[in-house]
């Protein structure tokens, strides 16, 4: 469906050698590369119109205040939100997901309430819920979990109740690629009054989100991940709920009257964005949404069920070679957890790494879903727009050589 | 493909050893303990020493999981060590940083030099330390006790 | 002793034009313009090596790390802090003092307790601490102020006493550009067994800033204000300090073990850094610092006191403007607050505006200030090493313009 | 230096209005107040309204600090409301609004109809802006306990 060819074009660092071989970029869920226009948004306005946003009559600042207000028009439209109000900018996902910690959860979660996690969490949406919990004195749960790495919801009944204050649960897990069905669990959660907060890192960089449809609380995810620069991310949260928030930071920019005393807060979103804003990197982000808007989610997420049917298929070659997670590619996302039997993950990553192929090794910060797994580490290929099945090959062909080498011990110096 | 730029890193020794390590049994009632994880990379050592009646190493147990590096290193320092003083064991782990780190390093490493070669994978090189690190510290934690 | 003509052809911003005039960039205070190295330095990240950090054993994410990491290493440099580990990555100043107030703020004042304040406090140094003052029954004090905008020192035994826990004071004036004695007052604090705060943000990209010599616990301050990206700013903590703090935001890069029910915390400073932190922009205030080292902070310094005493000195000729804070331009930074009588701010700005002259006008996040000094808004001029005496010559003439215009009203359409 | 495009915004009626605004004066018994503040410009208005006998506005106090633009704005809307009923007052607000939108708009909006050129500078709207929501929110408030 996609032109990975023609989009590998528009990537500087796609035409790159490592140690002499092509750059084969497979650590896509760690962070995604980016194409010259997002480069170039970043340069344009560095150059031409950076001032700071919402408070200067001159014209730069009036330039610079409208394209940071209209990148975030875009990414409410991307993610299908009802209001730009309802887009927080934040670092990343880790700092989205603190802020509610911070904020809702901090003021509407009491002693003996339950935090529904699902065993795959990254630390990024697990250990903010157990600062909450011993603070508030609630229990963490967690959702049971087939060995296929798919939710086994057969007692889901049982599993909320009237003391589930909050779900929140990754839409796409980063390591093993299962795609959780949100809609329903949020459709269970509101149903015992409990709020919905999803952890869409993994999702919204790879197919189409809409929070209307989810009909989720809060979705938090990270620009980084989805073409644009580092250091920007995203809270989508209800307008009503973020109305009745507490703000989280302090200080310039959020506030609407200062006394020495006391003050009063600004109007949303900005109530909950202290200080002066990432104002180019949120531009950044915005012409990424572009990007990806013109390629089509639907076009992205059928590209990486194509890869990712490819490569499953091309690992069964591998004997020694263990796959985590759902075996089906349209019930899951484009990440390959794998082990080769007998060479540990680092050492794997090494040899990759010296064939011009980035994998990542280790935990995925999943540390707790790893010891689930009853594996110290593990390996992951993960894909994006501008893959191709050439570099599923390679990959594969890859992995094949390393286990050979590794059979064959008798090499001197 | 080729890959020749690797056969340092993962030289037959390093690979033998990584294969079949030495002292991979638990002692049982050792004088000094040391253990080491790198959450990281998942990696873990587990080291028990035993002394004999002039404080020197009679037998080492050494278990770990890992990478071949961390593996090999382990296995190694199970072998350099046998015999020695504390005092000549923390000298051999000073040289054995040494050696990582591309200072001047003594030649009494052994086998253990093949792993200079790691130098050249400077990610790598906190896998060959890990080991060792956790041995220092098991004989500082040892030396007070040893003074009392 | 800066040659400000070559230094402007290194920001490409500066030969633009505004309604068809050369831009006049006054508003340093709010932000600064950024040369084509901090630029560029962007961009070779995200066409050269591009991705994420710390984790990674492929060839790119070591050499993002590396990179990563020198910039750290520069920032530290830069206020001679003793360790990188004292330097944390935040978002801005805002983010830096707000970390201090959740954590250690948070667990260390208590009922009774008193927060030494100035009454010049930009309000991202200000609105923090009210919420810890109410969350933990703690006292806001201000030191009190001469009608020059420099503080009142006269009774300072009186106000130090044992229940003052911390004093959190701007080094710079944001508005007035008073520097405050900020070396001093850290000495009195420490006498008395309190911490100090300085709130770096005006004085960290303008002037030598040591943070042994000024012995301060905390230093904050802003990457987009010293020539950087926006989206970077810093934490500094002595070593000790950091060592005892608990963890402000929470997830992924901060821990070192994680179990679903609790998790233990990374070395310094990745401890304070959740998240995937913004890699570009710390690399681009990195670049953004070595351009200043280069310049030489004395020399920025001194550059900002010839300005200053020029602009001050011309502003006489205008009869009916007022002109706030000190007026001997060694004791105080690059800001000229005014306003004209018979004009407001506002009015003022959109006049200079179509001049291509930027300044900033209203309350320059310090209110209650402004309500000391007994006004609803100034304007504000304010420099950096890419400002001439031929600008701030543009400056006081547009300004005399502008009175003329105002005072004739006997124009039609 | 030309400030021709600057004329249109600080037309002479606007200027004039601003050194002399009209019915300053505080109304002591008003049946409608309302006030507004734009914190980021420190810009305030304080209005206050009575009706006669049949709902119609009968006199006027409109007080502020601000902007060229804000002071203009409020010194007019308390000419034009004079005599209007509190619909037809709401319906100038509107109107006044739509002006500034860029929308159509009625023609009975007289003087105020000099601050079209506000257009050509978007950030200073809200200033012109800021005496009609006030004055919005104020009828808003007195419709409820005028129905009580
Ligand atoms: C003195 C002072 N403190 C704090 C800040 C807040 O900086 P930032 O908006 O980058 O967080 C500023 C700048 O606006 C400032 O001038
Ligand atoms: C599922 C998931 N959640 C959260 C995160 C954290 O994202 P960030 O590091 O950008 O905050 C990641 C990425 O590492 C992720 O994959």
């Amino acid at each position: 469906m996609l032109d990975s060819g023609k989009i590998r074009e528009d990537f500087p660092i796609l035409s790159k050698k490592v140690y002499g071989k092509p750059l084969v970029w497979l650590d896509n869920a760690a962070t995604s590369q980016k194409p010259r226009s997002v480069i170039q948004s970043l340069v344009d306005y560095y150059e031409g119109y950076n001032a700071n946003v919402h408070r200067g009559v001159h014209a730069l600042s009036i330039e610079s205040t409208d394209a940071f207000e209209l990148a975030r028009q875009k990414v409410a439209d991307f993610i299908h939100a009802d209001a730009a109000e309802s887009i927080v900018w934040t670092r990343n996902t880790t700092e989205a997901i603190n802020l509610v910690a911070n904020t809702w959860a901090r003021d509407n979660i009491g002693a003996g309430d339950e935090i529904l996690l699902t065993p795959m969490e990254h630390h990024s949406n697990l250990v903010p819920w157990q600062k909450v919990a011993q603070e508030n004195g609630a229990r963490l749960k967690f959702i049971p979990m087939h060995e296929d790495g798919t939710l086994d919801l057969e007692n889901i009944d049982a599993i909320f109740g009237p003391r589930t204050k909050l779900l929140a649960i990754v839409h796409v897990s980063n390591s093993m690629g299962t795609i959780n069905p949100v809609k329903e669990l949020a459709a269970r959660a509101h149903a015992v009054g409990a709020m919905v907060l999803v952890d869409g890192a993994q999702s919204v960089p790879h197919m189409p989100v809409d929070v209307n449809d989810l009909d989720c609380d809060f979705l938090a995810f990270s620009g980084h991940k989805m073409l644009g620069p580092t250091g920007i991310g995203v809270l989508y949260a209800k307008r009503d709920v973020l109305e009745e928030m507490d703000p989280f930071l302090r200080g310039g920019e959020m506030v609407l009257e200062v006394w020495y005393d006391r003050a009063t807060w600004n109007a949303l979103p900005m109530r909950f964005e202290a200080g002066t804003p990432n104002i180019a990197d949120a531009i950044g982000l915005g012409a990424a949404v572009d990007y990806l808007q013109a390629l089509g989610m639907e076009n992205v997420r059928q590209h990486e069920v194509e890869l990712t049917g490819y490569g499953l298929k091309r690992f069964e070659e591998l004997d020694e070679v263990v796959v985590y997670g759902p075996q089906n590619p349209d019930v899951r996302g484009g990440a390959i957890l794998f082990n080769a039997a007998d060479i540990h993950p680092h050492d794997l990553g090494t040899i990759m790494d010296r064939q011009g192929i980035a994998i990542r090794t280790g935990h995925h910060c999943t540390m707790p879903l790893m010891r689930t797994l009853g594996v110290a580490a593990t390996a992951r290929a993960s894909f994006y727009v501008y893959n191709t099945t050439q570099e599923v090959d390679t990959l594969v062909d890859g992995l094949k050589e390393a286990l050979e080498y590794f059979a064959h011990e008798v090499r001197g110096a | 493909m080729r890959f020749e730029e690797l056969d340092d890193l993962y030289h037959a020794t390093i690979l033998e050893h990584r294969r079949h390590p030495r002292n991979s049994d638990r002692l049982e009632d050792p004088d000094i303990t040391a253990d080491g994880v790198n959450p990281f990379c998942g990696d873990e050592i587990h080291i028990q020493i035993a002394l004999d009646s002039e404080g020197r190493v009679s037998r080492v147990g050494l278990q770990g999981v890992g990478c071949a590096i961390n593996q090999a290193t382990g296995s190694m320092l199970s072998d350099a060590i046998q015999g020695k003083t504390l005092d000549e064991v923390a000298a051999l782990s000073r040289s054995f940083n040494d050696l990582m780190t591309g200072g001047p390093h003594s030649d009494g490493l052994g086998e253990l030099t093949t792993l200079e070669s790691v130098r050249q994978f400077p990610i790598r090189i906190k896998c060959a330390l890990l080991a060792w690190s956790a041995l220092d510290e098991g004989i500082e934690d040892y030396a007070p006790a040893r003074s009392r």
